[in-house]
C-alpha cells in the first residue's frame, strides 16, 4: 500500500508539472491578449516620431491632439448615429421578426417546421460575399441602396439566420406547461408567445448583443451598399481613418481611433460579457 | 361544476403497439374526487389531457355537465389543471399568476384584484401577493397553483401528480390541505398520483388503470378489501400482497405441498387460483403449526413493525411490470414475534382474509 | 487657404460665362456665349436636352482622398470658394483609394456622379477604356476663371494624349507624380557617394552604402513591380512592357530587352543590397526606416518626400535620382497623373466641366504644390522644394511614359497574374530564366482566355 | 423519423395548420429569403454571365468564368490559403480550443480568462488587423522587439515576408478564434455533469484518460457544432485580412483567400475589375466549398443530429 | 476490505456560517454497513466525498485500513463510490460502464471481459451487456453502478441515495437486493439516505446527523426505541413522534390541562420537559377516558391502518424544518377503531412507550 502511495504521488507531481507550465501558457496567452490592447492605448497617447521608437515606453505626454485628430476625421457624430440607427434598427428589427419566428419553428409543431429550421440556419453558411453582388443590384433597383434603409434591411437580413438559430435553442428549452397552463387558462396563439417571450428574454438578449456586435464592427456591406459621407458607419469611418492615417503617417491618430472605437465595446464587454458569452453558447449547444 | 363521462374514450399515439388508453368508460359526478392511479406510462397523464383539450381522443366521446365538448379547445372548457410542477409564470407575481386567467377573459381590473384577494386570504397567500414563484417555499408554489386553477372556478380540476415535486414531510400537509379545499369547494376533480397513500386517502372513487384499461373503479377501501383482479390487489398497498400458485381440486385449495380448507367464500371456485395475502396477513410461527415452510431471508425492523423477507418453495407469481424482482414473499409482523434471520419457519395464512382469482384472467373469485 | 479667397470676384465671371446654357437662376449668366461647336460629343450631350433641367447647381464629385489628408484640404478650400462663387453646390464624397467602388455603386444605383478625381491609370481602366467617360476636349477651350489663358494653354498635351480615346483627352490632369529612387542628400554626401547615374553605378553606391542600403516595402506588390517594370522599359523602351503584356502569344517576354532587365533585377536581389526583410516589410515600415536614416534608398512615387515629412530626419534632404539607365538602353521618365473624368451618366457635366476648369486656376492650384507638396501639371506654378529633382528629370526626359507603362490601367486583371509571378523573381523566389517562362506562358494562356 | 403518416402527435393546443405559424414567421422568412437566399440564387446564375455591372447588361458565357478561375494562379493561391486557414489553422484553433478549456475548467479566475481570451471577437476586425501588423513588423515590430529585448535574438523572423505571411495571418486568426471556441467547448464541457470526473476520479483517471474517455465523448455534438462553425467562419474570414494589408492599399496578394479575391475582383480594390461573373464564380466556389465541408464534417462527426 | 476512522473531522466551504461538517468521530469497522441519514443540507454527501478523497478535510484524521490517506488522491483509495444518479457514462455499452475502472488501471482485455460477466451475471445484468444506460431501466442501471463499484473490490463502498431515483416498488426490491450484496461481500460500506425505511432496515448502525453535528449512532432499532435527542426522535419514524410541550412538577407530568403520573422511569426528572409519542402510541377513545382533548381533522384510511389528523390544545413543538406546518398531532389506530372525521374525542398516551425530553437541551431523560 505504502509504495502504491509512493509511486502515485511521483506521478501527481508530474501531472502538477504539466499543469503548471499550462497554467502559465494560459497566462500568458492572456497577458499577450491584454498587452497588445494595453500597447494600443499606450500608442494613442504618444507622438509620431516616437511612437515607434521605444515601443514599451510611456507616453512623454498626453497627445490629446491624436484623440481630436480622431475624433474629426471618424466624424464621430455623423458616424456614431448612422450606426446606432442601423446597428440598433437592425438588431431590434431582427429580434421583432426572428423571435415570433423562432417560437413558431418551435412551439407550434406545424408540419414542415424542422425542415424550415434547416433552412433558416443554412443562411448561416451563406459568406457576406457570395450574394453582395446580386444584393448591390438588387437593393439599387428598388433605391435602396446608399440609404440607411436598405442598409438596416441588410443587417437584419444577414443577421436572422443566426438569431433564428440561437432563439431555437432558447425556445426549445422552454418548459411547455407553461404554453399549456396559459392555453387552459384560454389564451390565444398570440397571447401564449407573448407569454412565452418574457421567459426567452435571456436568450433574446443575448442574441441581440452578439447580433449587435457583429453588426457593429461590420464594414463590407456599409461600405459597398452605402458612399455617401453622411450615411457611414463607424466601421467604414474606421476604416476610412484607417486610411487616411497611414497616408498621412499619422499613427498615432490612427491608434487614438482605435481606441475611440473600442471603449464602448470595452464598456458593454466587461458589462455584459458573461451575457454574451451565455447567449452565444446557448445556441451552440443546445 | 359539472359531471364529466367518457364513453369508450380509446387513444393512440402512433399505429404500432397497444393504444395509450383503450375503451375507457367513466363517469364522475358533480363534485367527486376521483383519483387516477396506475403504473408507469399506463395513460393517467394521456386521460387527464384528453379531458383537458390539451389532446384529443382519438375515438369515443367526451362529455361534460352532458353536453359534447370534443371540438371544444382546451381554453373554452372551463376546466382547470393544477401541473405537477405547477407551471407557473415566473416572471409574473403571485397575484397576477392567480389572476392570469381573469385577466385573459377580459375581467375588470377592479373586480380580478378582489377576487384575486379573495382566493389568497382563502389559501393564506396574502402576505405573498407581490412575490414571484422564485421567491415561495414549494408548499407556496403548490397553493399559487391552486389558485390560480380556483379563482375563476372552473367546471372542474385536473391535477397531475400535483404533489410529487414535495418533500414527503410537505406532501403529507399538502394532501390534507387539497382534500380539504376540495371538499369546500365542491368541485369536480380528477386526481392522477402514483403515491399509494395519496390514492387511499384522497379519493371518493379510486380509478385503477394498467396499459390503458380501466381495471377497476371503486372506493379506497372497497379497493383494498375487493381488488377486483390480481392487478388491482397487487397495485394497492405496500408491502405488496404476496400472490402464490396454487389450485383448487375437491374442496381443497392445493398451495406447495400444503392442502388447505377453501373458506367458505369460495366454495365453488374450482381449477388453477393465485392465493393472495397481504403482508399483514401472514403469520409466522414455529415449525410444524403452519401451513408452508419459508427461510428468512431478511428481516427489516421498521421500528412499529418489523417486515420478515422469506424464501418459500412455492412458485410466486410477481407482477410483470417488475418482472426482474427476485422472488420474494414478505410477512408484517409485530416486532415482538419476529423470527432470526436465516432460521426456517413456518408460515400461516389468514385464510379469513385471503383473495382468490383466476389464474389465466387474474379476475378476483372473492364476491363481496 | 486664403489664396483662394482673393479668387473670388474673376471667378464669379469666369463662371457665369460657362453657365450659359445651365438656366439656373442662381447663377449670373449675363452672356450666352457660345461653346459648343468646339466639341465632337457636345451633339450627344445636347441630346438629353432635360439632363441640364435637372442641373439644380449640384455637382456630385467623387474623390479619392480621405478627409485629412493635405491635397483633400487643398480640394476643399478649392471646393469652398468654387460653390461660393458659382452658387453650384458640391456634393463630395471623399471616398478614399477606393473611390471606384463608391462611384460603381452610385452609378448601379442610377445616383448621379458628375466629377471623379482619381488615379489616371485605374481610371482609364475601370472607366475611360470601357467608354464610361465624356471627352474633355469642351474643357481644353474653356477660360480658366481668374486668368487669361484656357486650360489647353496651360495643360500639356503631352499629359492629355495618354490617356485620350480618339484623339479627344478624357482625363483632366491636376497633379503629376512620377517615380524614382529617393535618397537624402546629405547622407550620400556623408556617405563620399557619386550621385550614381547607370544601373550599375547604382548597385556599386547601393554596396558602398552598408546595411539596408535600399529600403523596399515588399508587401506591397506594385512597389515591387517598379523595378521590373522599370527596367523593362529602360531596357525597351516606353511601350516595351505594354507591348509584351499584350503579346496574345507571349513570345514578346522572350526579348532581349526584357532578359536584359530580368538579369539586372535579379542582380540587384542578389547583390544583397535591399535591406533584410524587404520582402515582409508591411507599408509604411520600410520608408519609415528609410526617413530616419537606416537606409539610404527608396523607390518610390514622388509622393514619398510628403507621405513622410511628418517623421523623417531632422534636416533630411529630399532627393530623387531618375532611375538609373542601362548601357544602349532608353530615358524616358514616368507620368503618373491624378485627374478628372467626367462620367457619361454625370447629371451636371456642365458644372463639372467649369470646376476643372476653375480648380486649375494656378493660385488656386499653387495649394497643392504649397501644402499638399504634390507637383501639378501646370509648370508655370511652383516647384515643393522637396520635389525639384522630379521636376528636373521631367523636364529633361526626353519622353513620358505612363506608370508600370500603362499595364496596371489596360489589363488590371493581367496586371494582378503579373504582380504574383514579380513578386517571386524579386524575392529570389524562381530564377530569371523561370519568371520568362512563366510569364510568356502566363501571357499567353490569359489573352487565350479573354 | 417523419410524423406519422396518419396520426398527429403534437399536441392539438399547440398544433397549428401552417397558417397560423405562417403569420409568425413570414416576416423573417419574407426578409431571409429576399435578402440571402434570392441574391444566392442570383450569384449563381451571374457566374456563368460576363458582367461589369455599370449600365451594361449581363451576357451569357456558360462555364467561362468557371474555366478561367481553374486556369488563374490567384485562384488557386487563393483557394489554397482559404484551404490553410481551414485546415491548418483549424486544427490549431481546436487543439488549443482543447487544452485551455481542460487547464481552465480546474483554474479559479476561468471566468476572467475566458472573457478576456473572447474580447478578440467583439473588436473591430480593422483594430485588430492594426495591431498585429504592429505586432509582427520586420524590424521595430513588438514580437521582434520583445524576442531581442529577451535575448532570443536568434529566435526573431522577418515574420511578414512571404514565406511566413500566411503563417501570420493564421495566427492572427488562430489568435482571434480560439476564444470563441473555447468559450464553445467549455460550455460544452461545463454541461457534464461534474459527478462523472468525480467517478472517473475514484478510478483513478489521469487527465489524459478523462479527455479521452469523459469530455471528448460526451462533447462530441458541440463539438460538432463547433466545426460546422469553424468551416463556416474559416472559409469567411475576411475583415481581418483586407485590413491587415491596410486600406487603400490593397492586401498583399500573398494573403488573399477566396472572400479577399470576391473583393477585389468584383467589389473595389484600387484598381477594380468589376467582374462580377467572376467574382460571382469564386463566389459561387466558396458557396459549395462551405456546403461540401458541411456535409463532410457532419456526416465525420455524426452522432445525435445537431440543429444545423 | 477495510476500516474507516474519522476523528475529529471538520468541513469549511466557506469562513463565515456553521460548518458543514463539525468534529465528526465515527469508526466503522471492517464489513459494517454504516447508514447515514439526516435532513437535508446536514453535511452526509459531504462526509461521503471526503471519505472519497472527492473533497479534503478542513480538519481532522481520516484514517482506512488504519493509515492517514488525507493526501492520497481519490483514485488511489481503493474505494467506490455509487452516485446518486448512478453516473453513468452515457456513451459506454453496460460492458464498458462495469470494465471502466479495470480498463483505466490497464487490466487486460480478456481479463477484463471475464470479469465484467462474472460481475454482470451476479447482478442479473448479462442480457444487457451490450446496451447502452439510456436503454436500462432505473433498476437496471442502478445495478450496473453497483456493477462497476464491485468490479475492482474496492476497499470500501460509498453510497450516496442510490436509490432516490427509483420508483416506490423498485426501491423495495433494490433495497433488499443491497443489503444481500453487502453481506454477501462482506464490503465496508457507508450508505446515504433520507429514506426511512432504507435507514430502518438496511444498516447495522446508523448516523443521524444534524446540520454537520453527529446526533446519535446507534443501532435501528436502538435509534428508534431510545432516540437521545427530541431531533432524532421525530426524524426517525414515520408519521413523526408528536411532540408536546410540558413539564414536570411534582412528581406529576403536567401537559395541557391533564395531570399525568411519571412513569418510573422518569422520575428523578424535573422542570420543562417536551413530551415525546408516536401515533401508534397514541390511542382514541370517548370522551371521558382519555388524557387529553382533540378534535378530528381528517381521518386517512391506509388500508390496513387509519391516521387520525387531530388538533389538541396543547402546544406541539414542531420540527422547526418544516416551521410552515399547520399543527398537527396524528395519531394511528386500527380500522376498527377509528372516530368519525369532526368529532370530538379523548387521546390517551401510552404513557409507558413515551419519550421525554429535556426542553432546552434536547436530550433525552430516558435511560435505556
Ligand atoms: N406525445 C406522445 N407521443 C407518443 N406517445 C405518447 C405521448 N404521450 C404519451 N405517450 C405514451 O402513452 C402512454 C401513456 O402515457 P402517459 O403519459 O399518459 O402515462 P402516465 O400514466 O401519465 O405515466 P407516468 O406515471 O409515468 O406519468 C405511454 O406509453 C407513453 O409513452
Ligand atoms: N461545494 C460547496 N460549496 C459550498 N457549500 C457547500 C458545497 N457543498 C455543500 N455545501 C454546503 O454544505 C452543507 C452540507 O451539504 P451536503 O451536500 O453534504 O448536504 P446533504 O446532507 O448531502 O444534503 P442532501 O440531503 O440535500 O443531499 C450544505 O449547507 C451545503 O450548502
Ligand atoms: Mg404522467
Ligand atoms: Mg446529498
Amino acid at each position: 500500500m505504502s509504495t502504491d502511495v509512493h509511486v502515485s504521488s511521483l506521478q501527481r507531481g508530474g501531472r502538477l508539472a504539466g499543469r503548471g507550465i499550462g497554467r502559465l501558457f494560459v497566462w500568458s496567452w492572456v497577458l499577450f491578449s491584454l498587452a497588445m490592447l494595453v500597447w494600443l492605448i499606450l500608442a494613442a497617447f504618444k507622438r509620431n516620431n516616437s511612437v515607434f521608437r521605444d515601443l514599451w515606453a510611456l507616453p512623454d505626454s498626453n497627445e490629446i491632439q491624436n484623440f481630436r485628430d480622431a475624433w474629426d476625421l471618424l466624424n464621430l457624430a455623423r458616424t456614431t448615429l448612422n450606426s446606432v440607427l442601423t446597428v440598433g434598427g437592425g438588431t431590434a428589427l431582427t429580434m421583432a421578426v426572428a423571435a415570433p419566428a423562432a417560437y413558431a419553428l418551435t412551439r407550434m409543431y406545424f408540419r414542415g417546421a424542422s425542415p424550415l429550421i434547416s433552412f433558416f440556419a443554412l443562411g448561416i453558411g451563406v459568406p457576406v460575399h457570395a450574394i453582395i453582388i446580386p444584393l448591390f443590384v438588387g437593393l439599387s433597383e428598388v433605391n435602396l441602396t446608399n440609404n440607411l434603409w436598405g442598409l438596416t434591411l441588410t443587417y437584419m437580413g444577414v443577421s436572422i439566420p443566426f438569431a433564428v438559430f440561437l432563439m431555437t435553442g432558447f425556445f426549445r428549452s422552454l418548459p411547455s406547461e407553461l404554453e399549456e397552463a396559459a392555453v387552459m387558462e384560454g389564451a390565444g396563439p398570440l397571447r401564449v408567445f407573448f407569454v412565452m417571450l418574457p421567459l426567452a428574454r435571456p436568450g433574446m438578449v443575448a442574441s441581440a448583443l452578439i447580433v449587435a456586435v457583429g453588426l457593429w464592427n461590420e464594414f463590407l456591406l456599409a461600405l459597398v451598399l452605402t458612399y455617401d459621407v453622411d450615411k457611414r458607419t463607424i466601421g467604414v469611418g474606421l476604416l476610412n481613418t484607417f486610411g487616411a492615417m497611414r497616408y498621412t503617417s499619422n499613427w498615432v491618430g490612427l491608434f487614438a481611433s482605435v481606441v475611440i472605437m473600442l471603449t464602448p465595446l470595452i464598456i458593454l464587454y466587461t458589462w455584459m460579457s458573461r451575457r454574451i458569452i451565455e447567449g452565444l453558447t446557448v445556441g451552440a449547444t443546445k | 361544476m359539472a359531471s364529466i363521462s367518457l364513453h369508450a374514450v380509446t387513444k393512440r399515439f402512433d399505429d404500432i403497439g397497444p393504444p395509450a388508453l383503450s375503451e375507457v368508460d367513466l363517469e364522475i359526478e358533480d363534485g367527486e374526487f376521483i383519483v387516477l392511479v396506475g403504473p408507469s406510462g399506463c395513460g393517467k397523464t394521456t386521460l387527464l389531457r384528453i379531458v383537458a383539450g390539451l389532446e384529443t381522443a382519438t375515438t369515443g366521446e367526451l362529455l361534460i355537465g352532458g353536453s359534447d365538448i370534443s371540438g371544444v379547445p382546451a381554453g373554452d372548457r372551463n376546466i382547470a389543471m393544477v401541473f405537477q410542477n405547477y407551471a407557473l409564470f415566473p416572471h409574473l407575481t403571485v397575484a397576477e399568476n392567480i389572476g392570469f386567467g381573469l385577466k385573459i377573459r377580459g375581467t375588470s381590473k377592479a373586480e380580478r384584484r378582489t377576487t384575486v384577494e379573495r382566493v389568497a386570504s382563502l389559501l393564506g397567500l396574502s402576505p405573498y401577493l407581490e412575490r414571484r414563484p422564485g421567491e415561495l417555499s414549494g408548499g407556496q408554489r403548490q397553493r399559487v397553483a391552486m389558485g390560480r386553477a380556483i379563482v375563476r372556478q372552473p367546471a372542474a380540476f385536473l391535477m397531475d401528480e400535483p404533489l410529487s415535486n414535495l418533500d414527503a414531510k410537505l406532501r403529507v400537509e399538502m394532501r390534507a390541505e387539497i382534500s380539504r379545499m376540495q371538499r369546500r369547494l365542491n368541485a369536480t376533480t380528477i386526481y392522477v398520483t402514483h403515491d399509494q397513500t395519496e390514492a387511499m386517502t384522497m379519493g371518493d372513487r379510486v380509478v385503477v388503470l394498467n396499459k390503458g384499461v380501466v381495471q377497476q373503479i371503486a372506493s379506497p377501501a372497497d379497493l383494498y378489501r375487493y381488488p377486483a383482479n390480481a392487478f388491482v390487489a397487487q397495485f394497492i398497498g405496500a408491502p405488496t400482497m404476496n400472490m402464490l400458485v396454487g389450485s383448487i381440486a375437491g374442496g381443497r385449495l392445493v398451495v406447495g405441498t400444503a392442502q388447505l380448507k377453501v373458506p367458505e367464500r369460495f366454495e365453488s371456485a374450482d381449477g388453477p387460483v393465485l392465493v393472495g395475502a397481504r403482508p399483514e396477513h401472514v403469520h409466522i410461527g414455529d415449525r410444524g403449526i403452519g401451513h408452508l415452510g419459508g427461510h428468512v431471508v431478511l428481516v427489516e425492523h421498521l421500528g412499529k413493525e418489523v417486515q420478515v423477507h422469506l424464501e418459500i418453495d412455492v412458485p410466486l407469481d410477481i407482477d410483470d411490470a417488475h418482472g426482474d424482482a427476485s422472488e420474494a414473499f414478505v410477512a408484517t409482523v409485530d416486532p415482538s414475534e419476529a423470527p432470526v434471520e436465516g432460521s426456517d419457519v413456518d408460515i400461516v395464512l389468514d385464510l379469513d382474509q385471503v383473495h382468490l382469482f383466476d389464474r389465466d384472467s387474474g379476475l378476483t373469485l372473492t364476491r363481496p | 487657404g486664403n489664396d483662394d479667397d482673393s479668387d473670388v470676384s474673376p471667378t464669379t465671371e469666369a463662371v457665369s460665362e460657362s453657365e450659359s446654357d445651365a438656366g439656373d437662376g442662381s447663377a449670373v449668366a449675363p452672356e450666352p456665349e457660345d461653346d459648343g461647336g468646339a466639341v465632337a460629343p457636345e451633339p450627344e450631350d445636347d441630346g438629353d436636352t432635360p439632363e441640364p433641367e435637372g442641373e439644380d447647381g449640384t455637382l456630385r464629385y467623387f474623390s479619392m482622398w480621405n478627409e485629412g489628408e493635405p491635397q483633400q484640404e487643398v480640394l476643399q478650400g478649392i471646393i469652398d470658394s468654387f460653390e461660393e462663387d458659382t452658387g453650384v453646390e458640391v456634393d463630395v464624397l471623399w471616398a478614399g483609394r477606393e473611390v471606384l467602388t463608391s462611384v460603381r455603386a452610385a452609378l448601379s444605383a442610377g445616383d448621379p456622379v458628375d466629377l471623379i478625381g482619381f488615379e489616371a491609370e485605374p481610371l482609364a481602366g475601370a472607366l475611360v477604356n470601357t467608354g464610361e467617360t465624356r471627352s474633355l476636349a469642351s474643357v481644353l477651350e474653356q477660360q480658366i476663371p481668374g486668368e487669361d489663358v484656357m486650360v489647353g494653354d496651360v495643360i500639356p498635351s503631352s499629359f492629355l494624349d495618354i490617356y485620350a480615346v480618339d484623339g479627344e483627352p478624357h482625363i483632366m490632369p491636376y497633379v503629376v507624380n512620377s517615380s524614382g529612387i529617393h535618397y537624402d542628400g546629405r547622407r550620400l554626401t556623408e556617405l563620399g557617394i557619386e550621385r550614381p547615374k547607370t544601373w550599375d553605378e547604382f548597385i556599386a553606391a547601393s554596396l558602398a552604402a552598408g546595411e539596408n542600403a535600399v529600403q523596399h516595402d515588399g508587401l506591397i506588390n506594385f512597389y515591387n513591380a517598379y523595378w521590373l517594370y522599370w527596367l523593362i522599359v529602360r531596357h525597351g523602351g516606353p511601350g516595351a512592357f505594354n507591348a509584351a503584356a499584350s503579346d496574345p502569344t507571349g513570345e514578346a517576354w522572350r526579348s532581349d530587352a526584357i532578359a536584359g532587365a530580368v538579369e539586372d533585377l535579379v542582380e540587384l536581389v542578389e547583390s544583397g543590397a535591399l535591406a533584410e526583410g524587404y520582402e515582409g516589410s508591411n507599408w509604411p515600415i520600410a520608408q519609415q526606416e528609410w526617413a530616419n536614416g537606416n537606409g539610404t534608398f527608396n523607390i518610390n512615387g514622388t509622393w514619398l518626400a510628403s507621405e513622410t515629412a511628418s517623421y523623417s530626419s531632422e534636416g533630411f534632404e529630399y532627393r530623387l535620382l531618375p532611375f538609373p539607365t542601362t548601357e544602349g538602353g532608353f530615358e524616358s521618365a514616368e507620368v503618373y497623373q491624378i485627374g478628372w473624368v467626367v462620367p457619361q451618366a454625370a447629371d451636371s457635366p456642365r458644372a463639372a466641366q467649369d470646376f476643372i476648369a476653375y480648380a486649375l486656376n494656378s493660385e488656386r492650384l499653387a495649394g497643392m504644390v504649397d501644402v499638399a507638396k504634390n507637383l501639378v501639371p501646370r509648370s508655370d506654378i511652383g516647384v515643393p522644394p522637396d520635389l525639384q529633382d522630379a521636376v528636373d528629370m521631367l523636364a529633361a526626359s526626353p519622353a513620358g511614359h505612363r506608370p508600370y507603362d500603362g499595364v496596371q490601367g489596360d489589363y488590371p486583371e493581367y496586371w494582378i497574374e503579373f504582380m504574383l509571378l514579380d513578386d517571386q523573381l524579386f524575392f529570389g523566389q524562381i530564377s530569371g530564366e523561370e519568371f520568362i517562362d512563366r510569364i510568356a506562358a502566363k501571357t499567353a494562356e490569359y489573352w487565350d482566355s479573354q | 423519423m417523419g410524423v406519422p403518416s396518419t396520426m398527429d402527435v403534437s399536441p392539438p393546443h399547440l398544433r397549428h395548420d401552417g397558417r397560423r405559424a405562417g403569420a409568425f414567421i413570414a416576416p423573417a422568412l419574407a426578409i431571409y429569403l429576399a435578402i440571402i437566399m434570392a441574391p444566392t440564387v442570383a450569384t449563381v446564375w451571374i457566374s456563368f454571365t460576363e458582367w461589369r455591372g455599370i449600365g451594361d447588361s449581363p451576357e451569357f458565357v456558360g462555364l467561362e468564368n468557371y474555366r478561367h478561375l481553374l486556369k488563374s494562379d490567384t485562384f488557386w493561391g487563393s483557394f489554397n490559403r482559404t484551404l490553410a486557414i481551414l485546415i491548418a489553422g483549424g486544427l490549431v484553433v481546436f487543439f488549443f480550443s482543447f487544452v485551455f478549456t481542460m487547464l481552465l475548467r480546474e483554474m479559479r479566475a476561468k471566468r476572467f480568462i475566458r472573457a478576456v481570451l473572447f474580447f478578440p471577437n467583439i473588436v473591430p476586425p480593422v483594430a485588430l488587423a492594426i495591431a498585429w501588423g504592429v505586432l509582427l513588423a520586420p524590424r521595430n515590430g513588438l514580437l521582434n522587439g520583445f524576442l531581442e529585448a529577451i535575448g532570443l535574438e536568434s529566435a526573431t523572423r522577418t515574420w511578414l515576408a512571404p514565406d511566413l505571411i500566411f503563417r501570420s495571418v493564421i495566427a492572427g486568426l488562430v489568435w482571434i478564434y480560439t476564444g470563441f471556441f473555447i468559450t464553445i467547448l467549455m460550455a460544452g464541457v461545463d454541461r457534464i455533469p461534474k459527478h462523472f470526473y468525480e467517478a472517473a476520479d475514484l478510478e483513478g483517471a489521469t487527465p489524459r484518460q478523462k479527455l479521452f474517455r469523459v469530455t471528448l465523448p460526451l462533447t462530441w455534438d458541440v463539438l460538432s457544432v463547433a466545426a460546422v462553425l469553424w468551416v463556416i467562419t474559416a472559409i469567411k474570414t475576411f475583415e481581418f485580412i483586407y485590413a491587415f494589408g491596410g486600406s487603400g492599399t490593397d492586401p498583399s496578394i500573398s494573403t488573399w483567400t477566396l472572400p479577399v479575391q470576391v473583393y477585389a475582383v468584383a467589389l473595389g480594390n484600387r484598381s477594380p475589375i468589376f467582374a462580377l461573373g467572376q467574382g460571382s464564380a469564386i463566389a459561387v466556389i466558396m458557396l459549395a466549398l462551405v456546403g461540401v465541408l458541411v456535409v463532410l464534417v457532419r456526416r465525420i462527426m455524426r452522432r445525435r443530429g445537431v440543429e444545423f
